[in-house]
């Protein structure tokens, strides 16, 4: 049987970059057998420019086909990847295992902070619930009478570009330990999501989605921790985003 | 430690009108925080730093402050400010931890009489203060008590 | 994220200081004897330490405060927020170097 | 909305009733689902979250002629997609394209969608390749945009918009299996109409059946029969392949579109919009290549035609790196400002994957499988189609999964984002339309019977191959012979080795023998689709004896308009256990619609 079944990846050029061998420590669940989640360590050979995604497609195309993760796109733009990283939250299609320091074994665990399902698989419904309970889409009662787009300047459509970025991967919400305590807090995620549409020029409904988290488990629960911002893959300056929602919501107006 | 929670994002009570607490809550700890950093200081600065710091704090120090107008307001707007404060920071950690409705009511409930009973027992001090209570041992009392 | 958990930490345990130093204070009203009998144990060393923890304590979360003040009121603040928490821990050592060998010189000195 | 409804069980198997059925929740799923779900019972059933759905990783925009910066109108981008499409292109749908482009914009403005902006506050439009003025004269600026992540934008408000409609979603449900039950019609011949779709939980391993009047297929491409390529791990041509079991055609599967500039050896894709904003290909010895092959339009010729170029540079040893095995893309002359605003995500995927700085160094790339031209044949309502003429009442299909056919043998960037919106909107309208006027159609005794049968199948083989090893041999197969350049020869190669894959696969192994998101079945499930439609994709252009659009032909360089300007339409006929494609394929041939652009020489 072949054994190098993973996808060499880069281009030959960059193959020249040296094989090494690696340690995966992987949390593995199985809720149909397991009562506790185990660590289960796997020595994998790998490649200069592997990612961890990599390495989880050789454990489970090679090894165990029963490992059970998400991912789709394998370059970072659908979210469905999103998992803890040697402590870290992180996508795994986007972590190069050569950014790691592969000398020690490299821990990956499911999202803390959602119910785990099945090895890196999280229950996702309590994140989008929050997600749709702030109102993230455009509220707007009348149409350009021109049968056009609305207007909106440059300068209108800079204010909101950083939160448009957020492809609701959940490594924010599950990164914040105000989440982490009892998972009621709406979380970076869902207030990114408002931020976008409460500063759009375009949209009348800030005062609803203002209204909704200017409550007991709203902006003010964030504690700024930058736990969020640092875990964001799109780079989203999310506490900013929290920051300038709470202020909005102080003048009552976006 | 549990790595996830039972059950994230229960259903929601929807929120009552009114004055938002959390809002206030949370503008009061920045104003308040603002206001403590020079009260609390102020007052370390002079107790600890001057003179002989904590070896001078004594019986008639005290008593030499709180006689002074200056220093009563002094110490009622911290002692109102840093306990309010401190109070509304102890009641967010409670919301943060307290997973059972009851141990939350409790806990809060008890935050809340201590800060009532310590601020009332506190204010009483400062004005009800006398710097020269008869019978006491005059060596202990400041020396505008005895002096002219 | 550690700089929060110092800052809740350092919140609850000044609470509590708190409680107590008011009581100890309420002491004056009772008598003078009573008041500084209690205070009295403030001079001993193992306090005197105690009292550069709580200065400690005090310090880090007034200063880390302000840092979470100007982070939320001032975008400056968000986008170089650690760089901030750089200069709260620098501000904090100063205070320090000024208050604790001052404080046990006093505390010390006999 | 939030917990899905688990319907009514009977022997552990869920029943749900919607008039209007879509699977599949990317772009093409959610705009039908925004008509129908307003104003019929509509359920949307899709593998992944809908944000997951790879219309999310388009980039480069979405072509309409609004005019917003230069004078622009739907006459040429009609012409333009036909040209693109070397002139297999039906035409009258490609009108309706062009046409409806204006709204589907406004639409996509109306509903959120944030596009880059104008000075003066419009829909902010860039150049794209093949996007002419004046019927080829010059470059015009066509695409609408939102940075370099429209698609996922365009992903993001659609969803947005399903949740203000609160549409009914089922998400991570696999749809396996189309039940379709024998009707007596009107008058009175028997017709296939279908019921209803069999849907696997992934989170339970329960099944599901979805009863519905009209059925939407809307489940992307399969561009995972090829190692090399832009698409998702999930794109493995599901809803194609479940067409295709049913005995229904399929139209043009050998035109797959080959990207220019996949991040060398990855696949992951640098967008067009970087040539468009003045990026320019370069092979070692630094020269703009383009020049010689498409003078008037250099680097923003069509794809097959760059792609086709740099294959060519690299075959006659101008190509860069060690191995000479990649071209560069150059964007180190445009302002690092410029970068920043209109091509930020790409320049990230160099620095990220390859490690080089796009600011400073030309950043290596390839050509990627990126694009099924071909696929589920349509009418231009959506309608899919039985043979040449007729309709299977009550099925649609749009997006990448159908074949209308606007992109002929090569699309053009940009062309199908319009494609999912514009097919996607009439998809859904025609459902409930269809839905309204027609009855429900009974389902058979056992509804799940097919797809307890393909589960076993894939559950019961001797488990002496592997799933990832069957997979790799036939992507790296197709790379090798089904890629930018074919011949018979190579065709013949990869078409003997499918055969002896498909033998192999009766006996792979699943390991993972639990019910609860067992991802291990569903890829050996997968993997089935994929052979099939890769033997499909082989057949069909083995037997294309022409060189046309992407398809092109070593051992037939010239297009033959004469015998060949007509789709193919290929159907599973036969033998379908047979190992040998001729024993179950049959192929037929469909005229090509023309209206006003009767073919010439494709010349930029
Ligand atoms: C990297 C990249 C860049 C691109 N850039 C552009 C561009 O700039 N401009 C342009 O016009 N086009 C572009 N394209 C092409 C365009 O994005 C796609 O053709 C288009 O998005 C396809 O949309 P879709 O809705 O048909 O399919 P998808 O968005 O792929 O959605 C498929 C849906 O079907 C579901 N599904 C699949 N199988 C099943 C099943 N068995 N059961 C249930 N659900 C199922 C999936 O969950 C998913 O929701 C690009 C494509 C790629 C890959
Ligand atoms: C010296 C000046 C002080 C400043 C500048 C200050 C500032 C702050 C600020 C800004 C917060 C809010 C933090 C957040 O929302 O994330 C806070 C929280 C808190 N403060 Fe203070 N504070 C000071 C003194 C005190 C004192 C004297 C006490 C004790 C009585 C105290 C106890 C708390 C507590 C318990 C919290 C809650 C912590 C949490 O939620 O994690 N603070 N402080
Ligand atoms: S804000 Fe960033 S981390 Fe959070 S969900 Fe969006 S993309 Fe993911
Ligand atoms: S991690 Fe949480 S506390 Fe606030 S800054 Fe981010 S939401
Ligand atoms: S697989 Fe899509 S983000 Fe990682």
């Amino acid at each position: 049987m072949a054994s190098d079944v993973v996808e060499k990846s880069g281009p030959r050029a960059h193959e020249a970059v040296p094989t090494f061998t690696v340690t995966m420590i992987v949390r593995r669940f199985d809720p149909e057998v397991d009562e506790e989640p185990r660590w289960v360590d796997y020595d994998l050979q790998m490649h200069g420019t592997d990612r961890v995604l990599d390495a989880l497609h050789k454990i489970k195309w090679e090894i165990d086909g029963s490992l059970a993760f998400r991912r789709s796109c394998a370059h970072g733009v659908c979210g469905s990847d999103a998992m803890r990283i040697n402590g870290r939250n992180r996508l795994a299609c986007k972590t190069l295992l050569k950014d790691l320091d592969v000398s020690q074994p490299i821990y990956v665990e499911a999202l803390k902070g959602l119910p785990l399902e099945k090895d890196l698989i999280v229950d996702m419904e309590p994140f989008f619930d929050s997600f749709r309970e702030v109102q993230p889409f455009l509220m707007a009662s009348t149409k350009p009478k021109d049968g056009k787009e609305r207007l909106q300047s440059p300068e209108q459509r800079a204010r909101f570009d950083d939160t448009t970025k957020c492809i609701l991967c959940a490594a924010c919400t599950s990164s914040c330990p105000v989440f982490w305590t009892d998972g009621q807090y709406f979380g970076p995620a869902a207030i990114v999501n408002a931020h976008r549409f409460i500063f759009d020029s375009r949209d009348e409904g800030s005062q609803v989605r203002m209204d909704i988290l200017n409550d007991q488990e709203g902006v003010w629960r964030c504690r700024t921790t930058f736990n969020c911002t640092d875990a964001c893959p799109r780079g989203i300056q999310v506490t900013q985003a929290i920051a300038e929602v709470k202020q909005a919501i102080m003048r009552g107006k976006p | 430690m549990t790595t996830s929670i039972e059950s994230p994002r229960a259903a929601r009570t929807v929120r009552r009108g009114g004055v938002n607490w959390e809002k206030w809550g949370w503008i009061y700890m920045r104003v308040s925080g603002v206001a403590l950093v020079v009260l609390i200081f102020g007052h370390l600065f002079v107790n600890l730093m001057i003179g002989d710091g904590v070896k001078a704090l004594d019986f008639a120090f005290v008593g030499g402050k709180l006689s002074n107008p200056f220093w009563q307001v002094w110490d009622t707007l911290m002692l109102w400010l840093a306990l309010i404060h401190g109070a509304n920071g102890m009641r967010t950690i409670t919301n943060d931890y307290a997973h059972n409705r009851l141990v939350g009511v409790v806990v809060k409930g008890a935050i809340l009489a201590a800060t009532v009973v310590l601020i009332i027992l506190g204010t009483l001090v400062v004005y009800t203060f006398d710097p020269c209570p008869a019978g006491a041992p005059t060596d202990l009392l400041p020396t505008f008590c005895t002096g002219g | 994220m550690w700089s929060w958990v110092f800052h809740r930490i350092t919140g609850v345990a000044i609470f509590f200081f708190l409680l107590v130093h008011i009581l100890d204070t309420a002491l004056v009203r009772v008598s003078p004897e009573a008041y500084n009998a209690v205070i009295g144990t403030y001079k001993n060393p193992i306090m005197g330490l105690g009292e550069v923890a709580l200065v400690a304590a005090i310090g880090l979360h007034a200063l880390n405060g302000i840092r979470i003040i100007l982070i939320d009121f001032w975008a400056w603040g968000t986008r170089h927020q650690k760089l901030l928490q750089w200069i709260v821990i620098i501000l904090w050592i100063v205070l320090l170097v000024g208050f604790v060998p001052r404080h046990l010189i006093n505390v010390f000195s006999e | 909305m939030a917990k899905t409804d688990e319907g009514t069980v009977i022997d552990g198997v869920h029943y749900h009733k919607h008039d209007v059925v879509i699977v599949g929740a990317g772009g093409a799923g959610m705009r039908a689902a925004i008509e129908a779900g307003p104003k019929a019972s509509t359920a949307v059933i899709s593998k992944l979250y809908p944000t997951r759905s790879h219309t999310g990783a388009a980039q480069g925009g979405m072509a309409a002629a609004l005019a917003n910066v230069e004078e622009d109108n739907w006459e040429w981008h009609t012409y333009d997609t036909v040209k693109g499409g070397d002139y297999l292109v039906d035409q009258d749908a490609a009108e309706i394209l062009a046409k409806e482009a204006i709204d589907a914009i406004i639409d996509l403005e109306n509903m959120g969608l944030p596009f880059n902006r104008t000075p003066d506050g419009r829909i902010d439009q860039r150049r794209f390749g093949g996007h002419t003025r004046e019927h080829g004269k010059a470059p015009v600026r066509r695409a609408c945009y939102a940075a370099d992540r429209t698609g996922h934008m365009i992903l993001q408000t659609l969803y947005q918009n399903c949740v203000k409609h609160g549409i009914n979603f089922f998400n991570e449900f696999y749809v396996l299996d189309l039940v379709m039950t024998d009707v007596k019609g009107k008058d009175g011949k028997t017709v296939s109409r279908p019921a209803g779709v069999v849907a696997y939980e992934l989170a339970t391993g329960d099944l599901h059946v979805f009863q519905g009047k009209s059925i939407v297929f809307a489940t992307g491409g399969f561009g995972k029969i090829y190692k090399t390529t832009s698409n998702a791990h999930t794109l493995t041509g599901d809803g194609v392949g479940i067409v295709w079991r049913k005995g229904l055609p399929l139209e043009d599967m050998e035109f797959f579109q080959f990207h220019p500039t996949g991040l060398a050896g990855l696949g992951i894709l640098l967008s067009e919009a970087a040539r468009g904003e003045g990026a320019i290909l370069r092979n070692a010895d630094g020269e703009r290549f383009m020049e010689r092959y498409a003078p008037t339009i250099k680097d923003l010729a069509p794809r097959d035609i760059v792609a086709r170029s740099m294959a060519t540079e690299i075959r006659e040893g101008r190509g860069a790196g060690p191995y000479k095995d990649y071209v560069y893309l150059d964007i180190t002359h445009l302002e690092p400002a410029v970068i920043d605003a209109k091509l930020p995500d790409i320049t990230e995927f160099a620095r990220t994957y390859l490690g080089v700085e796009p600011y400073t160094e030309p950043v290596p790339v390839l050509p990627t499988a990126h694009y099924a031209m071909g696929g589920i044949p349509t009418t231009n309502n959506a309608e899919v189609l039985r043979n040449n003429t007729e309709t299977v009442p009550g099925l649609f299909a749009a997006g990448e999964c159908a074949c209308v056919s606007v992109h002929g043998s090569n699309r053009l960037g940009t062309n199908s984002l319009l494609d999912i919106n514009v097919f996607g909107k009439r998809a859904g309208n025609n459902a409930v339309a269809y839905a309204k006027s027609a009855d429900w159609v009974e389902l058979p005794k056992d509804p799940t019977a097919g797809v307890r049968k393909l589960l076993d199948h894939v559950r019961s083989g001797d488990g002496s191959e592997r799933i990832a090893v069957i997979r790799r041999e036939l992507q790296e197969a197709m790379d090798r012979n089904a890629q930018v350049f074919r011949t018979d020869e190579s065709l013949r190669e990869v078409g003997d080795l499918i055969k002896t894959l498909r033998a192999r696969y009766r006996n792979v192994q699943v390991q993972d023998k639990g019910k609860r998101f067992n991802t291990d079945l569903l890829e050996a499930v997968e993997l089935g689709f994929l052979l099939d439609l890769a033997e499909v994709v082989v057949y069909s252009a083995r037997n294309r004896k022409e060189s046309r659009g992407a398809h092109m032909r070593e051992d037939f360089p010239k297009r033959d308009d004469k015998n060949l300007m007509v789709h193919t339409m290929a159907y599973l006929a036969g033998d379908a256990e047979s190992a040998v494609a001729s024993d179950h394929i049959t192929l037929d041939w469909k005229p090509v619609v023309v209206t006003n652009y009767p073919p010439t020489e494709r010349k930029y």
